[in-house]
């Protein structure tokens, strides 16, 4: 916590050098508000509406979540299956492009007309975007397996399922976690496009609304929120990562000890 | 022409953004770019898609001379101070109105209740359909409002998720003609005179209004020149779009042409001529209800100094 | 019946011709060792046996059944410990019953006592010593159930105490379970003070340049090493070894 | 070559079962062609119109090109700074984030605004979809160097630069590599997006086109197209990776050779 | 004036107190061995040495100078080969030279013949056996250009008659140039034979237990190892060091 801290006065001092940048080219050049509204603007706005927001935010935030939570599962079974099931490799990698490569926009109505307005298109729109990095990642870090390690595992009658659980997936731990980053942070990005879908709530309906009235400067409260939902999500990643590779199989983690 | 070289250094060039993708509200301007018209005052006319970056930012920011907006957009616009004004309406009235499957009856707005509609979440919605229901002494609370995002409105009513949704009879209701799917349409105009505003507008920005103003005209006199056109020669003027834009569907085009012809001028004097009544009663309008933080200056967010003289 | 027949075994990677028709056999509960050239192919040779490396040609059979391409069936202690980073000793040293047989915790704690490791045994790989992990991916072969069990110089990193040690203890679980053992070393007073027989291979390619029954009788001690027959023994190795090494 | 053709049936094989499902599903449930058309349609239609797609593919692949090689270039220079400027690592993380977090459909009115109609603003939008995978992959992997490599490299006096272009950069290209492929697969959706922000050319401007009009057929042929152009790009990425790691440090290409 | 001074040298991982006030030093050009029980902390030293881990307490000299936590003045042998997965073995045994220095590829082509790994300079590590990579991880750091040299059991995983060819190899190279190599093995013959002095070191936490000056006239021959005086030396260490294993 107090590292946390010791490291975290770095990134709030850039963002606060970055605010009175910003503010002060506001300022300069006479920038107007409805085209890009000054920092100051924006936190005024976003304390004097906060009570506006509280429901948008909660909203999204259960629509990341579970969102997130659903699409990494998949993404790490998606994986898991690729790698354990030759056959599926071979032949699912196309369709697994093709889900990354149908526009949302597109794909919006047909998901509207085959699920309706619920929940559940957004949940899908979600997990279409996170699933990807992590079954890519994870993939690429099964490729990975150290050769003895292997050696041994199979030379000790090791089946596959103990292969994997015991060898395959430790070691691609690593890997895991930086799918896993990029996808926390896709994830809350995937929650906004998600309720174009059709949602009563949500920063993402928030967000549009403002915009289509002209107001700026609560889309940039709404982004603000956006982006403080998503950083907090990734530290979160970050601290599971070291909480979970404990092992220390990389010099500089140990580097942090002795220089 | 033969002077083409030499007299195209000399054009200004002139961008016009578009509030969507082209369709035949931008008829005439495709036709005043296509037919030389434009040319002939001396400008040299790009028309630009705005995609989702949307018209009106670019149009204030004078990124874009020219745009295509609406007067309800422009009213909340000139409220937040974007200098953004409108110098043309494109058709006289309102030919939006609420669109729903023939088989649901709904015929007029009573019929709402009980009844599902499907929009973009503005709060403008529900105030338009509480206005026109009040005329019919119906209770808004009676209809269930829902958020259809970008679904389009076949795809949605025909799911059943909906019942009915605000379109634009010129181009999605003539859709429904072509395939033959029979609907009902609700016009805004016919139950609340103040919501017969201008949509769509042409706009410019203050500053071409302040320091361009001949520009402005001779924009003004080609596009009028052009929609005139359009009126005169609907089928023409349909191909002249289609050819531009072959990726259209050019049946929806004619067709859309065709019955958008007549509606452009309509009871009007001169094409594109706007009352300032139209835009304070929609200004009041939303200010009753709450849509606008503060009223409008009605006088500044259209002119029709710029429309060419009438013959 | 013999444990373990290895029958006409060749190897060759691409135009590297390794093994060249090895062939010999193990009795049950016999302590068979491998003297040969770096290079010669014994660790090619243990990966053939354990079922990871198909040969070019010939077969291995473990109680007359076929295991060429099946592993399993051997207990390994690999040439580089190959520990697992992520595991603690302990439970490294538990992985072989983990995939064959069942934990005993007991028993592995005892045993990393045995071997000098005690208080390491929650420690991480990296942070032993070249020799620890060494004796740590011994125990972890000796701890697996199968009866056959192939180490590749398990001792090479050791001082010659902690070795002497290792060596008498490894004897004295072997005089318990009566395991069969297929030994790599570079030691010829290793590979002699603790085999019922020594193979001697050649250069590569790899053939079985002559065995020596080596028939001192068990338990062995210390002082063996200082006897005549046993530096007689030594000599006569060491010349087949040079002739093969020229 | 034979190889790739040899693995390439299954894919093949599995798009055109999808396919005829597809297709009997259109007929069986009768779905309406402006809903749902069926695929041999799709095909006919592409077929028929392909002039007229020619135009839009060639100006969407060198958006790709262009957007995929300045992102993935990108990329690489935020992983190697924050790996190699410690002070980078620790101030520059939330704008990295933060840059993934801003909406393009909000963002797209101030590049216009900033940046004009012309090609930049467009390359911008590929670029920051594409370097994010790149260099959170890249960054998991600089920091998975193996312990006993640095530790010769500082014996041996490496110096930084040394240590980053002799171990650090060879052992994380696996990690490039997973990047690269998520990136491959996101700059073709990047550049059909970008298309919003204004073009008159490009199969992200004939699809809305198309869908504004009601063509759901014609929007179907951009998106097999789009989807073409991924896999084509991904399968690039993948070649490329195979001529570039040729080592065989893990398990599984070694193993294609023995079992 | 010495070329390495360590200086009262602790160093302690948490609990674990590993090196105890350690002293000795090397004269220029001299070759110094270390014994010592495994897991004593002479791969902990050389990494204190190498600038690499800083010292609890103590000073390394290097001439006079300090280079204590400053890398990159010797040439270093790693225990465990270290090989770099996507080189070849020819780009491996440069790396050193590309490091500090310039690349003499004709030079380390030479060795690699030398050692015995002709033909495969352009295989990739994982291609070679145990001791091969043992070989390419030693001609990498005799090909670097540092004049101290230090060697952590390069020879562990030789058989006995490349060993004698790689040490004979080792004193000449040696003899021509007169770098200070200080060489850790737990071989007693291989200490006396090729140093000039062997330190002792003891059980964890390890001190210099006895430093033992080798007269032996150079060049030295195979016969030096059937020496009385030299049987007597290694019996002598030998006592030395079971001492403090017990
Ligand atoms: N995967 C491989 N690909 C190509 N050649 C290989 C491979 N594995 C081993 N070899 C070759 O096979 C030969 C024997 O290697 P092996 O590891 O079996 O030797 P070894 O007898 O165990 O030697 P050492 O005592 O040094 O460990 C060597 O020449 C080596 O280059
Ligand atoms: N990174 C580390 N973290 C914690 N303890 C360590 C670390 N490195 C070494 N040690 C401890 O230091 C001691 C000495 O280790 P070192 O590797 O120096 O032994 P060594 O003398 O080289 O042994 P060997 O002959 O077996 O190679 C051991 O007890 C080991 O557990
Ligand atoms: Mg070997
Ligand atoms: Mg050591």
């Amino acid at each position: 916590m107090r590292k946390l801290l010791k490291q975290g006065w770095r990134p709030i001092l850039v963002l606060i050098l970055l605010f009175i940048i910003w503010e002060l080219s506001v300022i300069v050049f006479e920038i107007q508000k409805w085209l890009l509204p000054a920092p100051s603007e924006i936190f005024k706005i976003g304390v004097a509406e906060w009570p506006n927001y509280y429901g948008h935010v909660l909203a999204t935030s259960k629509l990341i979540i579970i969102g997130f939570i659903i699409g990494s599962s998949i993404g790490i079974i998606v994986a898991v299956a690729l790698h354990l099931v030759k056959f599926l490799r071979l032949s699912m990698y196309p369709l697994i492009i093709l889900s990354q490569n149908i526009p949302i926009i597109i794909l919006a109505p047909l998901l509207v007309v085959w699920f309706g307005f619920g929940m559940f298109p957004k949940i899908l729109v979600i997990t279409l975007v996170c699933f990807f990095p992590i079954a890519i990642s994870l993939l690429g870090g099964f490729q990975q397996t150290d050769r003895d390690l292997m050696h041994y595992m199979k030379m000790a009658g090791a089946n596959k399922k103990q292969i994997f659980w015991k060898l395959e997936w430790p070691s691609a731990l690593p890997y895991l976690f930086s799918g896993l980053k990029i996808s926390a942070t896709y994830s809350v990005m995937g929650a906004v496009i998600s309720e174009w879908l059709g949602a009563s709530k949500g920063l993402g309906v928030y967000m549009t609304l403002a915009s289509s009235s002209f107001r700026p400067d609560r889309v940039f409260v709404a982004i603000f929120i956006i982006v403080a939902i998503s950083l907090l999500f990734f530290l979160f990643i970050m601290w599971l990562e070291k909480v979970v590779i404990r092992w220390h199989s990389s010099e500089k983690r140990d580097s942090n000890e002795t220089s | 022409g033969g002077n083409e070289d030499t007299s195209k250094d000399e054009l200004e060039e002139i961008k016009v953004v578009l509030d969507w993708t082209p369709n035949t509200n931008h008829t005439g301007l495709y036709v005043a770019r296509d037919k030389g018209y434009f040319e002939e005052e001396g400008l040299d006319v790009e028309i630009i898609m705005p995609g989702e970056a949307g018209a009106d930012q670019l149009v204030a920011s004078g990124k874009a001379d020219f745009g295509v907006s609406y007067q309800e957009s422009i009213t909340e616009a000139r409220v937040q101070d974007v200098p953004i004004v409108s110098i043309a309406a494109v058709i006289q009235h309102n030919t939006s109105g609420f669109a729903s499957l023939e088989e649901e009856g709904i015929t007029s707005p009573k019929d709402f209740e009980g009844k599902t509609y499907g929009g973009w979440g503005a709060p403008l919605e529900k105030a338009v359909i509480s206005s026109v229901m009040q005329q019919e002494n119906a209770d808004v609370s009676k209809v269930d409002i829902v958020n259809m995002g970008d679904s389009d409105f076949f795809t949605a009513v025909e799911r059943d998720d909906i019942d009915f949704a605000w379109i634009y009879y010129g181009w999605t209701g003539v859709e429904a003609e072509l395939r033959d799917t029979d609907i009902n349409m609700v016009y805004l105009t016919d139950y609340s005179e103040k919501l017969d505003y201008y949509t769509p507008v042409l706009a410019t920005n203050e500053d071409m209004i302040e320091n361009n103003p001949e520009t402005v005209s001779k924009f003004m006199k080609a596009a009028s020149q052009g929609y005139q056109f359009a009126i005169d020669n609907p089928v023409e003027a349909a191909n002249i779009l289609i050819e531009a834009e072959p990726d259209l569907d050019a049946e929806l085009v004619k067709a859309s042409q065709e019955w958008l012809a007549p509606k452009y001028k309509d009871d009007a004097s001169q094409w594109g001529l706007q009352k300032q009544e139209v835009w304070e009663n929609y200004a009041e309008w939303m200010y009753e209800h709450d849509l606008l933080e503060s009223e409008l200056d009605a006088e500044q967010a259209f002119t029709n100094e710029f429309l060419p003289e009438e013959d | 019946m013999k444990h373990l027949n290895v029958q006409n075994i060749s190897q060759s990677f691409g135009e590297n011709h390794v093994l060249d028709d090895i062939n010999f056999s193990i009795e049950e509960g016999e302590f068979v060792s491998i003297l040969g050239p770096s290079g010669s192919g014994k660790s090619t040779l243990f990966r053939i046996i354990g079922g990871i490396s198909e040969p070019t040609s010939g077969d291995i059979l473990l109680k007359n059944k076929s295991i060429k391409g099946k592993p399993g069936s051997i207990s390994y202690t690999p040439q580089s410990p190959s520990l697992f980073p992520w595991r603690s000793i302990l439970d490294n040293v538990l992985l072989g019953q983990e995939i064959v047989g069942k934990k005993d915790r007991k028993k592995a704690l005892q045993m990393i006592e045995r071997a000098g490791l005690g208080s390491y045994e929650h420690a991480y790989p990296y942070e032993l010593s070249g020799g620890m992990k060494q004796r740590a991916s011994f125990i972890r072969s000796i701890l697996s159930p199968q009866s056959l069990i192939l180490l590749d110089e398990p001792f090479s990193a050791l001082d010659e105490f902690t070795r002497t040690d290792m060596q008498k203890w490894l004897l004295s679980m072997w005089a318990e379970h009566r395991r069969s053992i297929l030994f790599v070393t570079h030691n010829i007073e290793e590979a002699i003070f603790l085999s019922d027989r020594v193979i001697i291979l050649s250069q590569r390619p790899a053939t079985v340049l002559k065995e020596f029954n080596i028939s001192f009788s068990r338990p062995r001690e210390e002082e063996l090493l200082l006897s005549e027959e046993f530096i007689e023994l030594k000599k006569e190795i060491y010349q087949e070894m040079r002739l093969s090494h020229a």
